[in-house]
């Protein structure tokens, strides 16, 4: 049994990755561009995921837990391990990217057809496929951010896929740095926690804190930082201007990564490294997701290209789970992360559906101006497009948090968290707040986003003739994903009240005892910290309140929507007119790509100019090369010197004496041999003459 | 294997005598005699690595014969975990370099020549275990470097070769004051394995100019090494150097002669100078601070690529010196934290290695792409993606491990040094992972304006990487990929050697009041 | 006997050596010094030196005399020109070398040279070949290599300028 | 004939011979004649010493190296002396003095 589960991981990890393999090295060369490899691998990985699932529910144990490991780097003392953990949230999370991966690939062969780079773009994808997996499947922080960082150059290379756009460059090049900048946060997590505890691994670390060797200041340090890798993923506030420039990749990409599962990595992160985030730290994670929440969703609701509003409800969304982390219920978040996934993939997807529509019939009108993304060039292709709108519509109620669809209920559970931290801490009455007015503003997009896509009447009456719906490539997906935005499929098997959260995905509370369900809170590693039970229980107790607020307010964003696009009692221009600078800075999204491009990017780029000025013009020229000139003009005064008194004085001088002595002599240099060896005789004579005195 | 390591050593002067002995116009035949030299080494490197014990930690395969009896001087070989894995990257690169230098067109001869005289220096340097001996072939390498440079060179070759002379040189007069100073004050001996007993001890108990002589060594020593690192402040060399040098020299000047500054320091200044050490950490942890974030905002603006890869090396060595720091964390002081100090040495040793491969490939990159286009302005270029893709996804691999991505082996190594220090050094540590986010904007940012956006027209039939450009590139390729994935072949030859260091450097230190 | 045939030998040396000195005929001089350099061998045997006596014979007058009377041969066209040339100062160098020869006697007579008498050894030729191999073997080498360097030298000088 | 003068003063008139040779000859071979006679006076001189020294062998070894050093001498003078007499068309020493100022 324990062998079969690492097994299947280690096959769901490396099958995509032997596709990226063969897609970049043989994809151009093999028939339809080698999609089918790419297919194929994905949809073993998808039926072993499934395999892996069906057998934890047989299972049926929430503690159920393996671990394998194997040394990797080994110094002696130093090593670190690689290892797998597979428990019941890593097989959920390995389902959900094996699905959500299958319907992207499914999908993209038809909306990527005819693209130059259709192998690569395959390619790319199991690469991606493949670091997801490994972040689920990691069991230590090393192989985490490892994992992590290779998701992040995967994102970079599928938004960048069509890199001949300066925007799609850009936007690739701005979610790797942004990243980063989360990763750097990340590392200092990891370094901190490793000198203190020695390992990587999560049981490790786990047993370090509870233990004491780290605590305090330095552990809320250290979970922080681990969450900035989190905020960096998962696009939270400030870190998330990338994900919103992320949409010019493909749009599968965006249902895939941007949507469901990427992103969804730093609420994975965090609700793994739950038991060891301290209070301090968890109220840090709160209110960056409760703000985030709200933050997002009041930009989302003024935007008009329908990804964008997509994205920023991503980022809303992301902020939620965040959130329930923060608040404790991580259960919920983890909750909220898998039906998120499926609904925002779907409305992704749909998305994707109806901008290849548009793309096609503005192509045959040969129109190359009109943005196809831009929702005021749509409207009314209910009836032209209906799987894709009755899908979308299904997804959007579950985003909105309508009751029957998935979303009301784990919506529910989170602000059930929130509410019930709230009333025992209610100096954070503010996190419960920004939990209900992003709910609010959320149902108010997200049916102003159908209302103007596929209600009303056509904004371009000339187009409406050419949409059509998609092929059955994008609308399988579709329609799959659309039907598991119904409540049904995450109550089984325990109940099927609508109205309870209570499921495979959310223990019941009896008793002071969890029953049924997949995902049971671990009580927190940090000593002194109040426990998961605790937690659930206050969450429990809130729960009827919850929803009933959350229908209120869900019903008042729907109703506005319908008012304000429908009925048009109220003009959407005079609103805007209205509303004044809260309505330009939505729509500008608080200026935030201008304020950090005029206070961070240009800043830091002139202090790179000015310190490669100091390096090279100055230090360089001026005091290296000083040494050199100050030697030059030492060399100068010595060779004057010497020139003149040594060589011209002292020297030449003694060579004119001897040129003088010569010449007065020259007359004896006959040049005759004879002559000279006279000389030498008579000095001979002269010699031993003298000696002989 | 008798005398394997002298003929490492000699194999290239070999070389370079049937070189001279090839009448000059026969270029085929001189390239191909280099080729067969180097890969000789290469192959006889590939030996000794296979026969080299690496659980032992201390010198092997050790060669001595008398060569000046009356000062002590022999010839002294031998080769540890530290050395080897040197060894084998000098062996390939120049193996590798004169496939890079295949184009060259003028005076093929002397290239050639002075090339496999560099080759014989570097060898020497890494193998010789007597300090005279490590002299000698510390400045023979600077001559045929001199030449290649000012020679082979860019438009501004002879600045950039006398500049380089001249900077050299300075480090090197200061070496062989310290080496003159260690042999007067330690019993009148050059050999290296002598001094690493004797010296901790008998330095501590000398002053000069009220000074101790351990601080007075260490620093003349130290700016030796620090030239070639290069370590911020004598770093200014280094892009000019690269920048002028033809590409196969630049090759073997990133690849290898940096190499040499943090292999003496770990070789000379952390075997003799124990207490040195502990002297000077946090200096050197700094210096690395600096030459992480100075190299990097340095690489930043820049405008020429190849001036770009080279303040990546200032800022990729930085790595390695705030690693090598960390080596103190082993001494009862930082609570005997062994892992910090395996991890430390072993990245900074780890870093030499794998910014040699990098940093090598990238200039072969860049070498390509100005073989083509005949300027290296990344502003110049654009949109290349589509018209050189293989190309393009080379320098895509190249940047991914220049700036750390896992699964290359640049991650490991930085990650190792990070890790290693950060018990210490908190605080320089912290503030250097901005390293992590510069070396990503600078790769990044260079390689969107070089490759991403429209095509430029003017280069609308530039051809593809060809296949001798890739047989140069393939190999360093796969040795940064298989080592990103799977360190342990190269952590397995140095492990015992760094734990032999690293238990010297501790237990040699005398604690003396300095 | 023996006695008488000393002086001659003496004789025949010294006016041989007169006649190379003083004649106008190059030729004939060469041929003079070839007498000078036999006599010269013969007293070598009177001072029981045969192995010397025999390399006098065989350098000096079948390699040395030979080669001059192939200069001579080679720097003169026999047709056109007598073998003949002119002296300068002999009047001085007649005095000076008269004077020196006084003086180089006076030496030889006042000096109280250091003799001993010893026998007369059968043959010389072992134990000089013994020394030259073992006390001066260096010497040996050295000139050895002088020769070699010599007759190089030769050859490179007297070849024809191209 | 075993009296030691006797070799000595044949030696010195060789000597005064050559010598008057050398100063005397203007042809370039009969100034090499003179010095070998010169040469010879020497040699006669070692070899008289060691017959008279006890006989002592070194002597014979000294005249043996003068005479070998003869060889090479009259070698390498022939050859200059042919030289000069092709770049100049005479070997008269007296008229080959161009290295005179």
């Amino acid at each position: 049994m324990e062998n079969s589960f690492i097994l299947y991981s280690l096959l769901i990890l490396f099958l995509p990755l032997l596709a990226f393999v063969i897609q970049i090295f043989f994809g151009k060369r093999l028939p339809r561009e080698g999609d089918w490899v790419s297919i194929g691998a994905i949809s073993i990985t998808l039926i072993l995921a499934i395999t892996m699932f069906v057998k934890m529910l047989l299972v049926g144990d929430p503690e159920f837990k393996h671990e394998a490991s194997i040394v990797w780097l080994d110094m002696g003392a130093f090593t670190i391990s690689l290892g797998f953990l597979v428990d019941n949230i890593t097989i959920i999370m390995l389902l959900i990217v094996a699905l959500i991966s299958t319907c992207t690939h499914i999908f993209s062969t038809e909306y990527l057809k005819g693209d130059i780079r259709y192998s690569r773009y395959f390619g790319y994808l199991g690469l991606f496929t493949f670091s997801m997996n490994g972040i689920v499947l990691a069991n230590n922080l090393m192989s985490m951010y490892m994992f992590w960082e290779l998701v992040g150059v995967s994102s970079y290379l599928l938004i960048g896929h069509w890199f001949e756009k300066d925007s799609a460059a850009d936007a690739s090049k701005k979610a790797f740095l942004t990243n980063r900048v989360g990763d750097i946060g990340f590392f200092i997590g990891i370094m901190l926690i490793y000198s203190a505890v020695g390992s990587f691994a999560f049981t490790d670390v786990f047993d370090g804190v509870a233990s004491g060797m780290i605590a305090g200041t330095t552990l809320t340090f250290a979970g922080v930082g681990l969450f900035m890798g989190a905020m960096g993923k998962s696009s939270q506030f400030p870190l998330h201007i990338w994900l919103p420039d992320a949409m010019e990749g493909p749009t599968p990409v965006s249902a895939l990564m941007h949507a469901a599962t990427m992103v969804a990595a730093g609420v994975y992160l965090t609700v793994r490294i739950f038991p060891i985030l301290t209070p301090d730290a968890l109220l840090v994670v709160a209110y960056v997701g409760g703000f985030t929440a709200l933050f997002a969703a009041s930009i989302a609701i003024t935007q008009t290209d329908i990804k964008k509003v997509l994205a920023y409800s991503t980022v809303s969304q992301l902020g939620y789970m965040i959130l329930a982390v923060g608040t404790g219920v991580y259960t919920a978040a983890f909750f909220h992360l898998l039906t998120h996934a499926m609904f925002k993939a779907n409305l992704f997807y749909g998305s994707g559906s109806v901008i290849h529509s548009m793309h096609h019939a503005l192509h045959e009108k040969h129109d190359h101006e009109t943005d196809p993304q831009d929702m005021h060039n749509m409207g009314g292709f209910k009836d032209k497009m209906p799987i894709t709108y009755w899908s979308m519509l299904i997804s959007t109620m579950a985003i909105a948090g309508v009751p029957l669809f998935s979303g009301f209920l784990s919506k529910d559970a989170i602000l059930a968290g929130t509410l019930s931290f709230a009333q025992h801490h209610p100096e954070h009455l503010l996190l419960p707040l920004f939990g209900f007015g992003a709910a609010l503003m959320t149902a108010f997009y997200m049916f102003r986003m159908i209302f103007l896509t596929f209600h009303g009447e056509p904004k371009m009456p000339e187009l409406i003739d050419d949409i059509h719906e998609s092929p059955k490539e994008m609308t399988g997906p579709i329609v799959l994903l659309g039907t598991l935005s119904v409540y049904i499929w995450y109550t089984l098997p325990n109940n099927l009240s609508p109205m309870s959260s209570y499921g495979w995905f959310n223990p019941k509370l009896d008793n002071h005892n969890f029953k049924g369900g997949l995902v049971h809170p671990i009580d927190s590693s940090v000593p002194g910290s109040i426990s998961a039970l605790e937690i659930a229980e206050h969450a429990h107790h809130a729960h009827h309140m919850a929803m009933y607020i959350s229908i209120a307010v869900a019903a008042i964003g729907i109703f506005l929507s319908w008012f304000i696009y429908i009925k048009k009692g109220l003009s959407v221009n005079a609103l805007a007119e209205r509303a004044g600078f809260l309505y330009r800075w939505s729509f500008n999204k608080y200026y935030f790509d201008e304020n950090y491009n005029k206070y961070l990017y240009q800043p830091t780029l002139r202090l790179a100019d000015k310190v490669s000025w100091l390096d090279w013009e100055l230090y360089d020229k001026y005091f290296i090369n000083g040494f050199g000139r100050l030697t030059n003009w030492a060399s100068k005064v010595t060779g004057k010197f010497d020139f003149d008194v040594i060589d011209q004085l002292l020297v030449d001088g003694t060579g004119k004496i001897a040129n003088l002595i010569g010449r007065k002599f020259k007359g004896v240099q006959t040049g005759k041999l004879q002559n000279y060896v006279l000389y030498v005789a008579a000095g001979v004579i002269i010699l031993m003459v003298i000696q002989s005195f | 294997m008798d005398y394997i390591l002298s003929w490492l050593i000699w194999l290239p002067v070999i070389g370079m005598v049937a070189i001279a002995f090839i009448p000059r116009d026969k270029e085929v035949l001189i390239k191909q005699s280099a080729a067969v030299t180097t890969g000789l080494q290469f192959v006889l490197t590939l030996v000794l690595w296979n026969n080299f014990d690496s659980k032992d930690g201390s010198m092997q395969f050790k060669e001595w014969a008398e060569w000046i009896p009356s000062f002590n001087i022999s010839y002294y070989l031998g080769v540890d975990g530290l050395s080897l894995p040197m060894v084998i990257l000098t062996g390939m690169l120049f193996f590798i370099g004169v496939f890079v230098s295949w184009n060259i067109k003028k005076a093929v001869k002397g290239y050639f020549a002075l090339f496999l005289l560099l080759n014989t220096g570097v060898m020497g340097v890494f193998l010789s275990l007597d300090f005279f001996l490590f002299y000698i072939f510390w400045e023979v390498m600077l001559l045929p470097m001199y030449f290649l440079i000012g020679m082979w060179g860019g438009p501004q070759r002879e600045y950039a070769a006398i500049k380089f002379f001249l900077y050299t040189l300075f480090g090197s007069v200061l070496m062989l004051i310290g080496i003159l100073g260690l042999y007067f004050s330690c019993g009148k001996t050059f050999d290296i394995l002598e001094l690493t007993r004797v010296a901790p001890e008998a330095l501590s108990s000398i002053m000069w100019w009220g000074m101790s002589a351990i601080k007075v060594i260490w620093i003349l020593l130290f700016i030796g090494f620090a030239i070639k690192v290069p370590v911020f402040p004598f770093h200014t060399w280094l892009p000019l150097a690269h920048v002028e040098a033809p590409t196969a020299v630049s090759v073997l000047l990133a690849g290898i002669l940096l190499k040499l500054g943090v292999y003496g320091i770990i070789r000379v200044n952390y075997g003799l100078m124990p207490d040195g050490v502990y002297w000077f950490s946090y200096a050197l942890a700094f210096l690395g601070l600096i030459n992480v974030v100075w190299g990097g905002l340095c690489a930043l603006a820049q405008k020429d690529l190849k001036k770009l890869v080279a303040y990546s090396s200032v800022n990729h060595m930085g790595y390695s010196l705030i690693g090598m720091a960390a080596v103190v964390a082993a001494g009862e002081a930082h609570g005997a934290n062994l892992k910090a100090a395996q991890a430390g040495l072993g990245g900074a040793v780890f870093q030499m290695f794998n910014h040699g491969t990098i940093s090598a490939m990238l200039f072969i990159l860049v070498g390509v792409i100005y073989e083509r286009a005949h300027h290296r302005e990344i502003e110049g270029f654009g949109g290349l993606a589509s018209q050189m893709p293989v190309y393009t996804g080379v320098t895509a691999v190249a940047f991914f491990a220049g700036l750390g991505l896992p699964g290359l082996s640049g991650f490991i190594s930085e990650a190792m040094c990070f890790i290693g220090a950060f018990p210490v050094y908190k605080g320089i540590v912290i503030a250097s992972t901005i390293g992590i986010l510069l070396n990503a904007a600078y790769f990044l940012w260079a390689f969107q304006r070089i490759f991403f956006g429209e095509l430029n027209e003017k280069y609308n039939d530039l051809p593809e990487i060809n296949r001798l450009e890739l047989f140069t590139v393939i190999p360093l390729l796969v040795v940064t990929l298989f080592l990103g994935i799977y360190p342990a072949p190269y952590l397995d030859i140095i492990s015992s050697t760094m734990d032999t260091i690293i238990e010297h450097v501790v237990s040699m230190a005398t604690y003396a009041s300095m | 006997m023996a006695e008488m045939l000393f002086w001659l030998i003496a004789a025949l040396t010294i006016a041989s050596a007169a006649m190379v000195v003083l004649n106008n005929q190059l030729l004939y001089s060469a041929i003079a010094l070839l007498f000078t350099l036999f006599g010269v061998a013969g007293l070598y045997i009177y001072l029981w030196a045969d192995f010397i006596a025999g390399v006098q014979l065989l350098v000096y007058i079948g390699g040395i005399n030979v080669l001059i009377i192939f200069g001579i041969m080679l720097t003169n066209r026999i047709s056109s020109i007598r073998l003949s040339q002119t002296n300068v100062q002999q009047g001085v160098g007649g005095v000076v070398s008269f004077w020196l020869l006084i003086l180089v006697s006076m030496v030889i007579t006042k000096t109280p040279w250091y003799q001993t008498t010893s026998a007369e050894p059968s043959s010389t030729v072992r134990e000089v070949g013994t020394l030259l191999m073992t006390k001066y073997i260096l010497p040996f080498e050295a000139i050895s290599l002088l020769l070699l360097g010599a007759l190089i030298g030769a050859a490179l000088l007297s070849r024809e300028a191209s | 004939m075993d009296q030691l003068n006797n070799y000595l003063f044949i030696s010195a008139i060789l000597f005064s011979l050559g010598v008057f040779g050398v100063m005397t000859r203007r042809n370039g071979i009969a100034v090499l004649m003179g010095v070998e006679l010169i040469l010879n006076s020497a040699n006669l001189n070692f070899v008289a010493f060691s017959r008279f020294g006890g006989m002592n062998l070194d002597g014979h070894i000294f005249g043996l190296i003068v005479i070998v050093l003869a060889a090479a001498e009259a070698a390498v003078a022939l050859a200059i002396v042919i030289n000069i007499y092709n770049n100049l068309n005479t070997i008269n020493v007296d008229e080959a003095s161009t290295m005179k100022e």
